[in-house]
């Protein structure tokens, strides 16, 4: 490892876009920063953003959350459901003391391989930017788990 | 309505009856031009041949300044060097850095806040009030002559489409003439060849002025003063070239609204042409 | 406590290339669970695949993490050798360390970590997999064919000989597609109706084949083996039982005007018309839009002369509804304009025809009844200009991708015109020549060899009009860029195939994926042409990419194939990936509180109410229900529940759990 | 041309520094002729369009000298007629530009491209003194530069009298500052 900050990013994707769509990157041999773990769900509309908050205590700087685009999704409308309930719980998170700007919705369907390297180094800079987040996990411990 | 005005190097001297008449037909139409203060050269076709730094630190200068001066607009009638300065500014806007290097280069603030227009945009706009002022219809045959600059790239001038272009086309319509479909429009007149290569530039743009010709035009309107001189002043070289005797004028859409308006010709600088321009109206008969 | 193995598969170079799978291995066998880790060179081979099966029973595993390529290439074959081995297929997780890692990262410390993370993962997850059993679900075995072209057509042919009843369905108002409107079809230069014709009357008659022509589909529902779609028959203002296709109506309606779109606009039709001669059905239709009577009220001259009384205006839409098995996407291509060109003149010149009006000018049953005449004004071109690569090739105002049918059909289009007219001149402009194929770079050199058509390497700048003619810019990029003027009578741009109208939107009806161009996507470029990631649903011809004929049928028979295979079983299992709700002893009975926010929450209908009744009947609880055969186990009640009562199965939240605390 | 080429260094090659310098992405170019079959002076250029982006391709120092000692970058009028047709959306004229300057600074410009030259560095030097172009100077100054002393003399009294050559420059305020801006970019002497 690099004495420079290297940030831990986890990934909530769906199966059937954005999961598919990082299969390509790879059959495409695109690259991208190894900074990322993905996390394959059925359909973004499965997340269940308490899992966020885990995630970040477990030591993450920074979260994706990609799935199908609108009106493409393998389930009609899981990922209405996931963006509608991403509003109330985003208020719930500020309250919780997360900083929501380190959480990225985005949508990457099953052609897009370049766009899921691009998302990824987009957020591995802007989190590398941003700095370790140590904030939350402190709190975590504090007792939050 | 207030706008900037560059008017350019060749609207003070060569090209003073593109100056005079974009003058004389803004008054008439009410439109109140500021000049930007100080203005430069804007590099025309030479800087960029240099030096692309000097391409781009030459109009950026001339944008800043009329920035600085409050303007939001800026007028360029002379086609080449409205495609500089729209060349600069797009380039300049896709990269913070090279605005930075630019603005110390020219010891300026520049953040690229003033929109460049042409002298077609700013005409179309004003639609009504020309048809209002157009008592006098040309009533004559016409081939509207776009030339390079005002079209392409498209990338980076994109007011009217790259291929047959039209809103010269419907302007001409308003002054009661009648702008004939060519295959000429867009063609390149030799441009900046004019001093160097004259041979090359009385082939194209004898090309022109025999395609307009054989459509039957009774003029050619331009909005550039570089194809203006290049089919005016290289006349003799072209029908040298062509072996024929080609008399239709080339009127700058100015002069050619301006007419329509039934503003004096001299006025419109009509006298100052080397192929005889002094067209009456139809009305008042005697074709040229 | 489990027992857990890990096998870290090298897939030759493609995973072992940039990641240390020996050390993968090795830190595996640090995490606690796991009694058994080794890696191998390709774990998806015979042997490797043996190599898990004996460490099952050598060390009586309760579960097993391959570290290979994406689950969506190999899961099933794993999950098949954990079950042959007596284990639950389901206790088998992947991590993707091939797509998702190695191929993805540089060589590196960081990429083996990374790898050695997916695997701890993964072991996690195994660890609170459940044994599931997967679902059974009856099989519909009716097939919905989409498209009455060839593709659909073959299609539909292969299903119903196979024994199956096959809806067929097709927008316009007769079944053939494009192939009807062809001439003649390389590299044969056989008369495409002649061979196409025979197969529209089969289809037709086939007693296993249901004909829905000028029909669309409105809406579909359900899953493979049990679709329930809703097709759209569009009223064509007559009794199709009662008309015998004498056309004495289409001969008599006054209004003739309308631009024929069999022939491409090179022909006019009128308001009641059959689209052509050997249409199927060759039924009359009644063109809304243009018809005198829907647009003023007055007229019904067609119903006048109708001998039959068939004609009725009144007629309005049908809403069919079908149970349907499977289906096959046949929905075609469209050709890209002339008028998207602006240096070829924006569509202006008469003269400058894409590929298709030219093969209705060379077609016997096309307007100028196979002569070659010009648009224009009838005369007959003695020089002729091809353009291929017309807006294929093109990222800045066409298409980037090659729409490989134009080179052969530029090729047998050149030939066609040189047979018409022996003396006149034939050029093409191309980029490269792309004829691999059965007999497609012979046809090739046929064209220029024998039939002396000039070939130009380079692309034409402009086309412009002059005394009658079309003076084409190119240049020859042979001769160094020498530039070269030619004028020609009549130019015939190869314009870019693309996808048909309306693409996306019937993709999102299906819920099947497609290309930035909107091609439906297959599910696997090499293993799986022919099937989407929808299961159930299958592609045959160019509403995937560019194809030609004998591609297209071949492709169209690979679908049917596909839903014959399906069909051949009573029942199906499905991935028992579906949601649950968490049933307790009494008095608890459920943490489900019967809020039935899941209930509006799922989009399949799947969640139904059962009420717990007490020993007198009376009500004690009502509390939500999974139907596992319409779950599709998309997971979104679970995220809804408040009091986590309801949970999915392969994906529960204990599972996910575990898996973020190993991050 | 010379025998197979023989790259030198990625990053020293002419391809490179015009990528760099330009944006444009050489690779991008699939020889289709589009540029050379629009070109206005195409059938005067010794080297077109096409063939000068085919030599810059491969990275062959012997080749990119080719490109550079041409008299085609040269006659290339910026008409835009190429970048606006081309499909893989290369900006030749970009590119053109940069060869000129780079034939300039390894002093291999093409013999003929000295009137050319000539008259581009008289204009600039007209803008330099008096910020504006001066026309008459320019044409004086261009005949020095250029030894073409008969050329268009017809020409110059007829713009007199049409009152197209005013006698005197017009001087800008900003003139030092103009003077910085060519030393900043030109360096001393352009």
């Amino acid at each position: 490892m690099t004495d420079t900050f290297e940030p831990k990013i986890t990934a909530f994707v769906c199966n059937w876009c954005t999961y598919a769509g990082a299969d390509l990157t790879g059959t495409s041999r695109i690259k991208y920063p190894s900074n990322v773990r993905v996390l394959r769900l059925p359909c973004t509309g499965r997340i269940d953003f308490m899992l966020l908050a885990k995630a970040f205590a477990r030591g993450s700087d920074g979260i994706i959350i990609s799935g199908c685009h609108p009106n493409d999704c393998h389930y009609t409308s899981g990922n209405y459901h996931a963006r509608r309930r991403w509003m109330v719980y985003r208020n719930l998170m500020d309250f919780m003391g997360i900083d929501t700007s380190r959480i990225t919705f985005s949508w990457v369907s099953a052609a897009e391989g370049a766009k899921w390297a691009e998302l990824v180094n987009e957020v591995t800079e802007g989190i590398r930017a941003m700095g370790p987040y140590t904030e939350y996990q402190e709190l975590a411990h504090a007792g939050v788990e | 309505m207030r706008i900037g005005y560059y008017p350019g190097c060749s609207l003070l001297g060569s090209s003073r009856e593109f100056d005079e008449s974009t003058r004389a037909v803004a008054e008439a139409i009410g439109l109140e031009l500021v000049t930007v203060p100080d203005w430069n050269c804007c590099g025309a076709s030479s800087a960029h041949v240099l030096d692309h730094q000097l391409s781009l630190a030459l109009p950026a200068r001339i944008l800043a300044l009329a920035e600085a001066a409050g303007l939001t607009e800026l007028l360029a009638p002379c086609a080449a060097c409205y495609n500089r300065l729209c060349s600069a500014r797009t380039e300049l806007e896709a990269d913070p850095a090279a605005r930075e290097a630019i603005s110390r280069i020219i010891e300026l603030p520049y953040q690229g806040r003033v929109k460049v227009v042409n002298i077609l945009e700013v005409l179309d706009r004003c639609q009504d009030r020309l048809k209002a002022k157009a008592t006098a219809p040309l009533g004559r045959k016409v081939a509207c002559y776009y030339g390079c600059l005002l079209v392409r790239p498209p990338r980076v001038v994109a007011f009217d489409r790259p291929e047959d272009p039209m809103s010269m086309d419907r302007l001409m319509v308003l002054a009661g003439a009648e702008p004939l479909a060519w295959n000429h429009k867009t063609e390149c007149c030799g441009a900046a060849f004019s001093v160097t290569r004259t041979d090359l530039v009385a082939r194209m743009s004898g090309r022109i002025v025999a395609g307009a010709a054989k459509a039957g035009a009774e003029a050619i309107v331009v909005a550039c003063p570089m194809c203006h001189s290049n089919l005016d002043m290289r006349r003799p070289e072209c029908n040298a070239l062509l072996q024929a005797d080609h008399q239709l004028p080339v009127l700058f859409i100015t002069q050619a609204l301006g007419l329509a308006m039934g503003l004096d010709p001299v006025r419109l600088g009509l006298q100052r042409h080397m192929v005889p321009a002094l067209l009456q109206p139809a009305a008042a008969g005697a074709k040229a | 406590m489990s027992r857990i193995g890990v096998f870290t598969c090298h897939c030759g170079e493609n995973i072992n290339g940039t990641v240390d799978c020996g050390k993968v291995a090795e830190s595996a066998r640090g995490v606690p669970g796991v009694v058994h880790s080794v890696d191998y060179k390709y774990m998806c081979s015979d042997p490797g695949q043996s190599l898990i099966k004996e460490a099952i029973r050598e060390h009586r595993l309760t579960g097993v993490v391959v570290a290979a390529c994406s689950p969506r290439m190999h899961e099933p074959t794993f999950r098949n050798a954990v079950a042959e081995a007596g284990l639950n297929p389901y206790l088998c997780e992947m991590a993707n360390l091939r797509e998702h890692c190695s191929w993805v990262h540089e060589k590196g410390e960081a990429t083996t970590a990374k790898a050695a993370d997916l695997v701890r993962v993964m072991v996690e997850k195994v660890k609170h997999d459940q044994p599931l059993q997967p679902i059974r679900v009856p099989v519909t075995k009716r097939a919905l064919v989409l498209g009455g072209g060839i593709a659909g057509i073959q299609a539909a042919l292969d299903i119903a000989n196979a024994g199956h009843k096959v809806v067929l369905v097709e927008k316009s108002p007769s079944i053939g597609g494009h192939m009807s409107q062809l001439s003649e079809t390389f590299p044969t230069l056989d008369c495409s109706q002649c061979i196409l014709t025979p197969r529209m009357v089969e289809a037709a008659r086939h007693p296993n084949i249901t004909l829905y022509t000028y029909a669309e589909l409105e809406k579909l529902e359900g899953f493979i083996g049990n679709f329930k779609a809703t097709i759209r028959r569009k009223a064509r203002s007559l009794d199709e039982k009662l008309c015998t296709g004498c056309g004495l109506c289409t001969t008599k309606c006054p209004n003739k005007k309308i631009k024929d779109e069999f022939n491409e606009g090179l022909a006019t039709r009128g308001a009641i018309y059959v689209p052509f001669p050997q249409a199927v059905p060759n039924k009359p239709v009644i063109d809304k839009l243009n018809c005198t009577y829907y647009k003023t009220g007055k007229c019904k001259l067609c119903e006048k002369v109708c001998p039959t009384g068939a004609i009725r205006f009144d007629q309005e839409d049908e809403l069919v509804t079908l149970d349907v098995g499977a289906i096959v996407l046949a929905t075609g291509f469209k050709l890209m304009k002339t008028d998207q060109f602006p240096e070829y003149g924006y569509g202006k010149y008469k003269d400058v025809v894409d590929g298709m009006q030219f093969e209705r000018l060379a077609s016997a049953s096309g307007p100028t009844a196979g002569a070659m005449k010009r648009p224009s004004d009838g005369k007959a071109p003695e020089t002729v200009v091809f353009v291929a690569c017309s807006g294929s090739r093109d990222r800045s105002k066409g298409v980037p991708y090659c729409s490989k049918v134009c080179c052969m059909y530029t090729a047998k289009h050149a030939m066609l015109y040189k047979h018409k007219m022996h003396h006149g001149k034939a050029y093409v402009f191309y980029m490269d020549i792309r004829s691999s194929g059965k007999d497609y770079d012979e046809f090739v050199r046929r064209a220029i060899e024998e039939d002396d058509v000039s070939y130009i390497r380079g692309r034409v700048s402009r086309i412009y009009e002059e005394d009658g003619q079309l003076i084409v810019q190119g240049a020859d990029t042979l001769q160094n860029g020498r530039p070269v003027e030619i004028k020609a009578d009549l130019v015939v741009l190869a314009t870019a195939v693309q996808a048909q109208d309306g693409s996306e939107a019937l993709a999102q009806k299906l819920h099947v994926s497609y290309d930035p161009y909107h091609f439906f996507a297959e599910a696997h470029p090499k293993l799986k042409p022919v099937e989407t990631n929808t299961a159930g649903i299958f592609l045959a011809g160019a509403c995937q990419a560019p194809r030609d004929i004998p591609e297209t049928v071949a492709q169209a028979s690979g679908a049917a194939a596909k839903v014959a295979g399906l069909f051949s079983r009573d029942e199906l299992t499905r991935e028992p990936v579906v949601a649950v709700v968490n049933r307790l002893p009494a008095p608890t009975f459920s943490y489900c509180v019967g809020c039935f926010l899941c209930q509006s929450a799922c989009p399949y209908q799947a969640i139904e109410q059962e009420q717990i009744k007490a020993r007198d009947g009376s009500v004690i609880r009502t509390l939500a229900k999974v139907n596992a055969g319409l779950c599709q186990g998309c997971g979104t009640c679970v995220a809804t529940c408040r009091t986590k009562a309801i949970d999915i199965q392969g994906f529960s939240n204990e599972q996910i759990f575990a898996e973020i605390m190993t991050l | 041309m010379t025998g197979s080429p023989h790259p030198s260094a990625p990053s020293e090659t002419l391809k490179a520094k015009v990528e760099q310098a330009t944006g444009v992405k050489l690779n991008h170019c699939y020889q289709c002729g589009k540029c050379t079959a629009g070109c206005p002076v195409a059938q005067d250029m010794d080297l077109t369009s096409c063939q000068i982006l085919r030599l810059v391709q491969f990275g062959d120092p012997a080749w990119d000298r080719q490109a550079l000692q041409s008299e085609g970058i040269w006659l290339c009028l910026a008409c835009e007629t190429c970048s606006t047709r081309c499909p893989q959306e290369v900006a030749v004229p970009k590119v053109m530009d940069f060869l000129r300057a780079e034939a300039v600074r390894r002093d291999l410009a093409h013999p003929r491209s000295r009137d050319i030259l000539a008259f581009h560095r008289a204009f600039m030097d007209s803008v330099r003194a008096t910020g504006r172009l001066y026309e008459i100077g320019l044409v004086a100054d261009y005949k020095v530069r250029s030894r073409h002393f008969l050329k268009d003399v017809m020409l110059a009294p007829r713009m007199l009298v049409r009152g197209k050559l005013p006698l005197l420059p017009h001087l800008i305020k900003g003139r030092d500052a103009m003077k910085r801006i060519f030393q900043r970019t030109l360096g001393v002497k352009p």
